[in-house]
């Protein structure tokens, strides 16, 4: 979605307005460009918004299955370290809306300066998450790699979870579904932080031709809709959150 | 012009086909694989496509084959289920998904609306390649084994009970299910946003109406499938998952979300098919569509009730009865629009002036062979008939008159429609019409018996059948070389034609669309400059003034 | 038949005796089945009989020839209508007659007896509650209710019986039900009719419907010994379930003495019912069944106990109607009679009048 | 579904400002720690039926991530400013995604009223 023009020219000698470089020869106009852009980018969510919606409808099955085993899945999840991820995203979100804003008015040094935390801010959340992770690792709470029921046949076995919130003992049964929960967890946050990650990759290639002034000459369309998808990126978030960390924690 | 057809060619010993067009106006293979020029990315398709569609043929070729002796005589079981597995899935996801939009929707859809390209020839062009990187996958699978999952993943047999190439089948439709949602995309953008001045909603031809409504369908439903895959694979690799019954999972969750995505998509298939239908129809009967509005909102009735009707593929596979009933009474209503359609197409010949050219002898084809695959539609959308024919060879017949009466019928009766807008020269007439004679009665021989064997009770996907089955079955194999006749015969003659085929002049069929408004083969923009839509769609009239016009300023 | 017949007249022979369009009608529900079947035929017929004359009828009299030049229509409201109200109504009377035939398929009634069916790759395995075991087999007699109680060990199977009409899904980790009434003795086809692995099409099998009087011979010559009831006491015992399930006042779990059919009290306040599918759930995963008053403690016994041995539990849970059975449950000699086989206990409603005799 | 003269109206470019994101920022921060704050207190339960309980803490909580989900859809996504297809484009997407979640419901609802 560059503004190159590689669309092979008419044959016909064809009598052409003046136009910015950056509209492709099949538009009429650079409104309707960034209009059809815009519109295909709303399109591209959508199909992520049913990718996750599969992923939405077998968490609220099995929460609804395997009430027990998620609350205390849940408990292990470091509400710290979530809230705080949470903050960061929605930081990263706003200035994210400030990277498209400063390309409106077409400032460049606030452009980067702003595309520059957002790129930050979006490390900093994979890290964050790699240090959840790295805690599940730790203590063999990854599905199906080095998993142990330990935390949920005996909570008092674990410490620091225990003194919060002195959960019983799973039945054997149930605290066999703890693993569900966490396959669930480690599908939702990883598509998440995939998407985070594609998002960097994307963010540093604007970051590079931002700094050749590509998008602080009038043409905002591809900051604009790289918006779109990290906003997008952010609501995810947003719901995962909630589903994930905050289950009963009274 | 004779009073049997409306082809109207050119003089033959002047005229030529113009120097200057999408064909011609780079050289190289390189000027191909990174075009950005949707006739030429329709043709990589269209090539792409066909050798699929080959390769399947070949494997269902095998499927008859074996069915010949009730016996497994001619291979041993794994492998028949390797060969109808492979058969499932490269015709479903690397030929019937991508077949008419992706080859003759892409190389009209910009010309009917009036635009110079697809809104996004890059996304275009990424289609084809991801479509051709998943073709690679599939053909891995295959060389490396084959996969032996059916084409519909069951779990838990996907997942825990077999060791044969699941996860790299899973990709390769993982991938090429993104090429279908980019072009989907790709399309519902065009359409909106690319519209010629003058081009309003109701102007457009209804085979946009029904791609829009099936690109709708592929933005929405594919990436469910894109996510159960990957579930799938995850389940696979780390031995745990949310389809695995013995640690709490539920199978039929599976069902659930796969059906979410397939059930649409056979509306995928069909839908653009419709579109084709319809432009024939009008085409040679000289008539617009009988009650237009009808045909386009029943294309879009159809997409949108296609979403509350997947669980009638679960009646039997122990969903809640009450929830089977309420997707039993949401299949019934998406027939209706179906049932529409047909009665408007055949209310559009009324008071025309029909001629029989190929594509429309293809298109009477279909309107039969959709009529019996839509009714028997219905048996199976009837909670209680469905307990009796489901997954016996009823199904793979209904699905068969559906997908390849009707999907491939209108596929080729698309092909031979736009052939001479595509390469500018026609294809032979006779043979033609014989190809598509013999495809009509090898299809009837080949499924029809498939009907019986089901009520007889058959179940699809054996390797070996109890001995009283076999009569029926030799009819359905006779059938099916038949047929393979039928579908070698085009790639024959349409591949003659290209050097000797009859100069085909802009607009052979005297049709109204945009697409035959420029010359053959078009221009690579298209247009020499942006049409204006001045008129309503299959506005036959206008034409014979247009024509008039013509006549009248060269004399 | 190795071969294909080499000469035609023999196979059209063979095709003209063979020769049907739909199976025999062996139980109560298929001529129902029929019914509906041959109502939804006709209305194809018509279907297709309509758009085929409209089709050529319109060929004829506006062919280019005949008809050179065509009269534009906008399209007609009414006709329109009448095509969409039409199918409409019949498409929802075979609706509702579908949805009628699905329910009676699917529920078994009352008195109805209970044949347990467990698919496997590549087999099934029929267990009468009298003990006797089958594979690919089932036998069954006329003129009573049959029903069956299906679950799959591995993947999905699926039970289908053609001459019945009747098909349902064995499902991995969860019990299904479906009946019928066998009314002509013979042989029919069993079929498993979901694609299961390699040996998908040999998993095939005989129903062999058979007069009550040649049953309860076959009951009897067929028998293993003990019943399932009796097996899955000896199981109950092995697996010291009677340790907790007792009906001493200090006892750590519920009685399960009549629990069958019966209503609980959940722990998390729910009301269910004691059927089948809930006291295997309760064996396998029971903290999700804990009854109201007792604590969580009950292991679960999923992957120690296959599914026939759950099947044998469920069927001795059934058929206990008095604590001394678990009092006594050690003493394997204690057991019933033979000849009680050939009254298979039946899974119904009351089940006090239906309990095998006590010693 | 039609958007007249979607070609060349509609197209001045509403520029939000920067104390509007601030805002919106400064809300979602505390919508998050309003949300967080409220799982540590048992809201109850409402018995609608037997067998059948509403938990108020997840409605809660998934209510305040609907708020703010909307509050970044409408200003940070501008659809607030956006045309009408595109508002649409956004409810298709919530429909479709409770339609994938509530028909699949259906089902496992229901499954416990009957004996099959």
């Amino acid at each position: 979605m560059s503004d190159s023009t590689a669309t092979a020219n008419g044959a016909v000698a064809e009598v052409h307005h003046e136009h910015p470089s950056y509209q492709r020869h099949h538009f009429e106009s650079v409104e309707q460009q960034f209009d059809t852009t815009n519109f295909a980018m709303w399109l591209f969510l959508l199909t992520e918004v049913m990718f996750f919606g599969g992923l939405f409808t077998s968490y609220l099955i099995m929460r609804n299955w395997y009430y027990p085993a998620f609350v205390e899945g849940s408990h292990q999840l470091s509400i710290f370290w979530g809230t705080a991820n949470t903050a960061v995203l929605l930081c990263s979100s706003f200035t994210m809306a400030m990277a498209v804003w400063s390309a409106e008015v077409r400032r460049k040094g606030m452009l980067l300066l702003f595309l520059g935390l957002t790129f930050v801010l979006g490390i900093g959340f994979l890290g964050i998450k790699g240090i959840e992770w790295h805690e599940k690792w730790e203590k063999s709470h990854v599905p199906g790699l080095r998993y142990s029921e330990a935390s949920f046949l005996n909570p008092a076995s674990d410490k620091e979870v225990y003194k919060e919130y002195h959960d019983k003992p799973l039945a054997p049964d149930m605290a066999a579904k703890t693993e569900q929960y966490f396959f669930l967890y480690f599908a939702l946050t990883g598509m998440h932080a995939l998407h985070m990650v594609i998002g960097v990759g994307i963010l540093i290639f604007i970051m590079v031709r931002a700094k050749s002034g590509a998008y602080t000459s009038g043409h905002v369309t591809f900051v604009e809709n790289f918006g779109l998808y990290w906003h997008f990126v952010d609501i995810i978030w947003i719901f995962l959150y909630p589903l994930l960390y905050l289950i009963s924690r009274y | 012009m004779s009073a049997a057809t409306i082809v109207t060619l050119p003089d033959q010993s002047t005229a030529r086909i113009p120097k200057m067009n999408f064909l011609t106006k780079e050289n190289g293979l390189l000027s191909w694989l990174l075009t950005g020029d949707h006739k030429r990315i329709a043709t990589l398709y269209l090539i792409s496509i066909t050798f699929f569609f080959f390769i399947g043929g070949a494997l269902a070729g095998l499927i008859r084959l074996e069915l010949l002796t009730p016996q497994t005589s001619l291979m041993a079981a794994d492998t028949y289920n390797k060969v109808f597995s492979m058969h499932g899935l490269i015709m479903v996801f690397f030929f019937l998904v991508p077949s008419v939009p992706a080859t003759i929707g892409n190389f009209v859809v910009p010309m009917m609306v009036g635009a110079k390209d697809l809104a996004l020839p890059k996304i275009n062009l990424l289609s084809w390649y991801l479509y051709v990187l998943g073709g690679c996958m599939m053909i891995y699978t295959m060389a490396a084994g084959g996969v032996d999952t059916g084409w519909t993943f069951t779990t838990p047999l996907s997942t825990h009970y077999l060791n044969t190439n699941v996860a790299s089948a899973a990709t390769a439709v993982f991938i090429a299910g993104f090429s279908s949602i980019f072009t989907g995309l790709n399309f519902i953008v065009t359409i909106h946003k690319m519209r010629c001045p003058g081009m309003t909603w109701f102007r457009l031809p209804l085979f946009i109406w029904s791609n829009y409504a099936a690109s709708i369908l592929m933005v929405l439903g594919t990436p469910v499938l894109a996510i159960v895959l990957v579930l799938v694979v995850l389940e696979r690799t780390v031995h745990i998952g949310v389809f695995d019954p013995a640690y709490g999972g539920d199978p039929i969750l599976f069902q659930h979300l796969f059906w979410f995505y397939s059930h649409p998509a056979v509306y995928i298939m069909i839908l653009p098919g419709f579109g084709v239908i319809s432009e024939v129809i009008s085409t040679f009967s000289r008539k617009r569509v009988f009650g237009y509005t009808a045909v386009a909102f029943s294309s879009v009735a159809i997409a949108v009730f296609a979403f509350f009707v997947w669980a009638h593929h679960m009646f039997i596979m122990g969903i809640s009865n009450y929830s089977a009933i309420v997707f039993s009474l949401m299949t019934m209503l998406v027939a209706v629009p179906s049932a529409i359609k047909i009665f408007n197409w055949a209310f559009t010949l009324y008071k025309g002036s029909i001629t029989f050219e190929t594509p429309m002898l293809y298109a009477f084809g279909f309107m039969g062979l959709f009529t019996i695959g839509g009714m028997t539609g219905v048996f199976l959308g009837s909670t209680g008939t469905d307990i009796q024919l489901t997954e016996t060879y009823f199904i793979v017949a209904h699905f068969h008159f559906v997908m390849v009466g009707g999907m491939l019928m209108s596929f080729l009766s698309g092909i031979h429609f736009w052939w001479p807008k595509w390469t500018g020269r026609m294809y032979p007439e006779k043979l033609s019409q014989l190809a598509a004679l013999t495809t009509f009665i090898g299809f009837n021989l080949t499924f029809f018996p498939q009907f019986i064997l089901g009520t007889l009770g058959m179940p699809r996907r054996y390797a070996a059948y109890p001995p009283e089955f076999q009569a029926l079955n030799v009819f359905s194999t006779a059938g099916a070389t038949v047929l393979g006749v039928g579908y070698l015969l085009p790639i024959l003659y349409l591949t003659w034609s290209l050097k000797y085929g009859a100069i085909a002049g802009d607009n052979p069929w005297q049709a109204t669309g945009l697409e035959w408004q420029t010359q053959s083969p078009p221009l690579t923009e298209n247009f020499p400059e942006i049409p204006i839509m001045d008129h309503e769609a299959y506005d036959y009239e206008w034409l014979e003034k247009q024509q008039q016009k013509e006549v009248a300023s060269v004399g | 038949m190795d071969h294909i017949s080499p000469v035609l007249w023999q196979f059209l022979d063979k095709w003209l005796t063979h020769f049907a369009l739909y199976p025999p009608e062996a139980s109560k529900i298929a001529p129902e089945a029929d019914a509906l079947y041959f109502f939804m035929i006709l209305i194809s017929l018509v279907g297709l009989t309509l758009v085929v004359l409209l089709i050529v009828a319109f060929s004829i009299l506006y062919s280019k020839k005949r008809h050179p030049k065509a009269i534009q229509i906008e399209g007609s409201t009414i006709l329109e209508a009448t095509w969409t109200i039409i199918p409409l109504g019949l498409f929802l009377i075979m609706f509702v007659w579908g949805a009628l035939l699905y329910f009676r398929i699917y529920t078994p009634p009352a008195n109805a007896m209970n044949i347990y069916v467990v698919g496997k790759q590549w087999m099934w395995k029929v267990e009468h509650p009298g003990g006797q075991h089958e594979i690919d087999a089932l036998h069954v007699p006329t003129g009573r209710p049959v029903q069956l109680t299906l679950i799959s060990q591995d993947v999905f199977h699926s039970f289908s019986i053609p001459a019945f009409r009747v098909k349902r899904e064995a499902i991995p980790g969860r019990y299904s039900t479906v009946w019928f009434e066998a009314t002509t003795p013979g042989t029919y086809h069993l079929f498993c009719t979901q694609y299961c692995g390699t040996n998908h099409s040999q998993m095939i099998g005989d129903i062999v419907v058979m007069t009550p009087d040649d049953f309860r011979k076959w009951l009897e010559g067929s028998t293993s010994g003990s019943s399932l009831a009796q097996d899955g006491e000896r199981l109950f015992a092995s697996l010291s379930c009677n340790a907790c399930h007792n009906a001493r006042p200090d006892a750590r779990g519920p009685s399960l003495v009549n629990v069958y059919d019966s209503q609980l009290m959940l722990s998390t306040g729910q009301t269910v019912t004691a059927d089948d599918a809930y006291l295997r759930q309760a064996i396998l995963s029971p903290s999700q069944h804990i009854t109201q008053g007792y604590a969580p403690i009950m292991p679960t016994y999923q992957g120690q106990v296959s599914e026939e041995g759950v099947i044998e539990l469920v069927e001795y849970i059934k058929n206990l109607d008095s604590d001394y059975r678990v009092q006594q449950t050690l003493n394997t000699t204690d057991l019933v009679p033979e000849g009680q086989a050939g009254k298979a206990p039946t899974a119904g409603q009351k089940p006090a009048a239906q309990k095998e005799a006590k010693p | 579904m039609s958007e007249p003269g979607e070609h060349n109206e509609n197209n001045q470019h509403h520029i939000v400002s920067p104390a509007l994101y601030a805002v919106i920022l400064a809300i979602l921060l505390c919508a998050t720690a309003l949300t967080c704050g409220m799982s540590y207190i048992d809201l109850g339960e409402w018995h609608i039926a037997p067998g059948l309980t509403l938990f108020w803490n997840p409605v809660v909580a998934l209510a305040i991530a609907c708020t703010k989900m909307m509050l970044v859809v409408l200003f940070f996504m501008h659809v607030k400013y956006s045309t009408r297809l595109t508002k649409l484009t956004v409810a298709c997407g919530l429909f479709t995604f409770i339609v994938l979640i509530g028909m699949t419901m259906t089902d496992y609802f229901t499954r416990a009223w009957g004996r099959w």
